[in-house]
């Protein structure tokens, strides 16, 4: 395909995989939390709910810092990273998508609660009485169907990811090839007079790969909710 | 004793007390409307705690306050057709059927479809099911789970005569020849009588 | 309310030495100047956008040149009012983070840009090209050299006298770049009374001492 | 109150202004496309979710550029609200209101459409039939019905724009007391070596910030749910 | 006519017709499970589209394909006592029975709290209702709304005797006193015996 020149392709391959990687892992630590945060009762459940938020509030840059300060080589989680593991995560593609994950958490985390907490809980106590258990019916029930929620916060989070900019180049630099995503290159285009279009190709990139995220759930919206659609 | 109960149940601020001690294999439940017919069942079911008491069915104790047992929901083996039918929504009838599903039934799934004549509707969603197919979905379910006692409350509601006829026979079958305790809740004079002559009044 | 002074679009890394200025000049009996501080790129898109400004202070040359060639500038006006060097710095004490050199991004930033033509100069291209950090701007690249996450970090020397954790290696030659300006301007758009004095107080004797304290470079 | 300088409540009264004039003003609209977004099937449906979506997938510099070029002075609305109304958005603070609205539409339309969704519609239709126009039983069934979704999006829409720096910054510039808000002040902390400890101050403000919001959002809900939660 | 109606419905792959032409006030309307006569019900009250026919109570026409005449659902002046009662969750009783209600009522809010013995619900949640109680909500509701024609889709459902009988009662009188037209979907033939001798079949 000609339209895009192949450093263009890398930049897209790599803000994939950075994104995909991010949201992927989120997923399930995501759910975990909007479920706690809907189900549960448990002193420093407001503390906890404050701290999802946290990367919302603060601007992107003091994020980018904060990750900086603790998972780097000096910081608390970082160099334990790095003396045990041999991971380094500053100025590597794991570092971006630990900070695009960071970034869309809270986003993932509000949809799915809300889907949560719309569950009816006398369809979990069906659940149980037919023999299954906790976890089963939570499998069974519960998670299914709060899929409208897990859908839309994996396409908030894929979206916020994909643009994600401030933590990133904050924490991770801007290295071609390895840090550099879509919002970076696009960043350091405009830092130079007459790359507008430059600029506009990618931003147009960026668009089209969340458009495509977006058609591809409410695609499984539609499969999974057929016609089951109340009537009026 | 096929049944030993006693309980009480704060509903609001409503205090519910029930005591059921029979050897009939079927028991009606009735009492006026807010009674709380259908908290002794949830309570029998485990899904409402009582303040206090006892809940014996056949030979398992399913909760004692002074002993401190309170089995799980899912360990009591109820077979609970709600009265608010809870079919899940995002599984098909066929799906809602087999949820339950155990090895060892003591019926199979094309008897339950049969008898309940619901063998058209296994590929539809609930939500598009008319309120006597729900009802008739929701039996087939609780039945198909083998359960060691049934909760029935208000089966028949919103059953034509010659279902509800149909109904009311696999009740007897089920009564008499596999011995399985029922617990019933109905507003029927008549459907009580034909059942059971054990009828316990609360409220 | 307090009449308004002239509205300064100015590079971030002028802020200490410009708050100072304004301080100084507000102290003389003028309105206070509004000052606001950002990446020389998005104040020059700013006033390409017709922003209602008066002053604009980048940190390089090259955006400048841009809206003189947009004629958004009063001709005339435009003057170099200070100059930088590049040091090479590493953090005081123990010696940590690997072998990385962080310096700004030479495709983006100017500093990263003169840095290269520095290094290339040397010869040292080749063989920092392998493990350099191309950071947001130099501010960054310096704070990675705080946080021990790097060896060493290329960056102004303003930069460097400014922070108390970093010791300067070496000072790159001048002539291996091309120079460090800091160019002033009035905009065509402004309206402001004070606008060519504030403009030229700057360049003058109070604001060029001021600077200077900073660890800026007269005007090469 | 000694703990904070005149200067930082200064920059906290701007920030709560802008933020809370833009999420009141945008709380309206976003409603509005979450329904439309919810409810409606109509061509280009696709293609106005993927614009509302916009702002999250687009680094905010690029965001606040776009805002330039469309409500800059020399801007095709811009120089209409110019001339006929007087009106400049640039390097005021209503235009760090819209940028930070800008942002935060993409959150609270899709919190609010979630709940939306989550509206059975056969209690629309047993309002019609009691006599409600479509527009009561909007007013009295769908709008509060999806109140966990309003709030959700209120709250998710105040912290990003209580965090909001790229669009802001770009689009309104960094003017104190008229746009600059916390994380531009953070932001100008930063740039100088030596002030971790005023961005530490100022990053903690934008937390409790924030914290008020989620605290008062769940106060909300409980308040409205009461006693109607359901029983397992 | 009283009732005037020929309607033709679709419903997922079944088609449902329907024809009623009659002059009485109380018109039953059976058919087993699953008949369609819950949609027939919603096609009158303007919640389901019918396929082709005309809808006429009393003076009113309600609809016609071949007039192009289709009253929204609330200009129809229905009662609807909807089979799934469909309270509104977040109003409490009282709100929820005063959702429709008109001046010129020719029941006064006193005298349905009494009649269906709600006034201690009034300030309940819907959510806490048994499921007797929230039938009783819903027919107040429906009441209270001063219809000109009143749609029960099994209005008796889950009620204890004493109490099923005061309703019916109740429906005599308006039957009787206020010549409101009256269209009751039973499966009980005691229940449509004493109440009417017009009975419209389906399925
Ligand atoms: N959305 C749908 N898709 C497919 N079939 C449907 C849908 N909605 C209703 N039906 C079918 O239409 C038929 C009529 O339903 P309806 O609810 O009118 O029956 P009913 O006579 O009221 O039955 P009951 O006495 O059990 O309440 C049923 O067979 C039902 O399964
Ligand atoms: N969460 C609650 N808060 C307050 N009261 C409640 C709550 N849940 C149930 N109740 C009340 O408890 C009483 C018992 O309810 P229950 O559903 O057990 O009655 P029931 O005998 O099954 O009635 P029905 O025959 O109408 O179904 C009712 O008066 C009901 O209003
Ligand atoms: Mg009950
Ligand atoms: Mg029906």
């Amino acid at each position: 395909m000609n339209f895009l020149t192949p450093t263009e392709w890398a930049i897209l391959g790599l803000s994939l995989k950075v994104s995909l990687v991010a949201i992927g892992l989120t997923m399930p630590v995501a759910y975990a939390l909007a479920w706690l945060l809907a189900r549960r009762r448990f002193p420093g459940r407001m503390l906890l709910d404050a701290l999802v938020h946290l990367p919302l509030v603060v601007p992107p840059v003091v994020t980018g810092w904060l990750l900086l300060v603790v998972f780097g080589r000096q910081g608390p989680v970082g160099s334990v990273l790095q003396d045990w593991f041999g991971l380094s995560l500053t100025f590597r593609w794991q570092g971006a998508a630990l900070a695009a994950s960071v970034m869309a958490l809270p986003l993932m985390v509000r949809a799915m609660r809300l889907s949560i907490e719309a569950v009816d809980r006398r369809l979990v106590g069906a659940a149980r009485s037919l023999g299954a258990s906790r976890w089963r019916a939570f499998l069974t029930i519960t998670l299914p169907l709060s899929l409208p929620g897990i859908l839309a916060g994996a396409v908030l989070g894929f979206a916020r990811s994909i643009g994600e900019f401030g933590a990133t180049i904050t924490f991770a630099a801007n290295i071609p090839g390895e840090t550099q995503t879509l919002p970076l290159a696009i960043y350091s285009g405009l830092q130079v007079p007459g790359m507008e279009s430059d600029v506009a190709r990618l931003a147009v990139l960026s668009i089209a790969l969340s458009l495509l995220a977006l058609l591809a759930s409410e695609w499984l919206v539609r499969r999974h909710q057929g016609d089951r659609a109340h009537v009026l | 004793m096929c049944f030993d109960i006693a309980l009480e149940l704060v509903r609001g601020e409503r205090r519910i007390a029930c005591t059921i001690a029979s050897d009939a294999k079927l028991v009606a439940l009735t009492g006026p409307s807010g009674a709380g017919k259908t908290s002794v069942l949830d309570a029998i079911a485990g899904l409402l705690r009582p303040a206090h008491g006892h809940i014996r069915i056949g030979e398992t104790v399913l909760f004692d306050s002074a002993q401190a047992i309170d089995l799980l929901p899912e360990r009591r083996g109820a077979g609970y057709v709600f009265q608010d039918m809870r079919l899940f929504p995002h599984r098909r009838v066929g799906a809602n059927l087999t949820y339950g599903q155990r090895d060892g039934s003591w019926i199979t799934t094309d008897e339950v479809i049969s008898l309940l004549d619901i063998g058209k509707l296994l590929d539809r969603w609930p939500a598009t099911l008319s309120g006597g197919e729900a009802r008739r979905v929701a039996i087939g379910r609780a039945l198909l789970s083998s359960p060691d006692f049934l909760l029935l409350d208000e089966p028949l509601a919103s059953l034509d005569q010659p279902r509800g006829e149909e109904i009311l026979r696999l009740i007897e079958r089920i009564r008499d020849e596999l011995t399985i305790p029922i617990l019933l809740v109905s507003h029927d004079p008549a459907e009580v009588a034909r059942l059971t002559d054990v009828v316990a009044a609360i409220g | 309310a307090a009449p308004r002074g002239p509205v300064i679009l100015a590079a971030a890394s002028m802020q200490e030495a410009l708050r100072e200025i304004a301080d100084r000049w507000e102290a003389e009996g003028h309105a206070r100047p509004v000052l606001s501080f950002a990446g020389t790129p998005a104040l020059a898109r700013q006033i390409e956008a017709g922003a209602p400004a008066d002053l604009f202070l980048a940190a390089d040359e090259e955006w400048m040149e841009e809206l003189e060639a947009r004629q958004l500038l009063r001709s005339g006006s435009r003057r170099v009012i200070a100059g930088n060097r590049l040091v090479l710095v590493a953090l005081v004490g123990k010696d940590t983070g690997g072998d990385r050199l962080a310096m700004a991004d030479p495709n983006s930033v100017p500093a990263g840009r003169y840095g290269k033509a520095a290094l290339e100069n040397l010869g040292l291209w080749e063989e920092a090209r392998t493990r350099f950090v191309p950071t947001e701007n130099v501010r960054a690249a310096l704070a990675l050299v705080e946080r021990g996450e790097v060896k060493q970090g290329l960056v102004y020397a303003s930069d460097a006298a400014a922070s108390r954790k970093v010791k300067v290696l070496k000072t790159l030659p001048a002539a291996s770049h091309p120079p460090i300006s800091y160019p002033l301007a009035v905009l065509n758009g402004s309206t402001h009374s004070d606008a060519s004095a504030l403009a030229d107080y700057i360049a003058g004797p109070e604001g060029q001492a001021i600077l200077q304290k900073h660890g800026f470079l007269p005007a090469p």
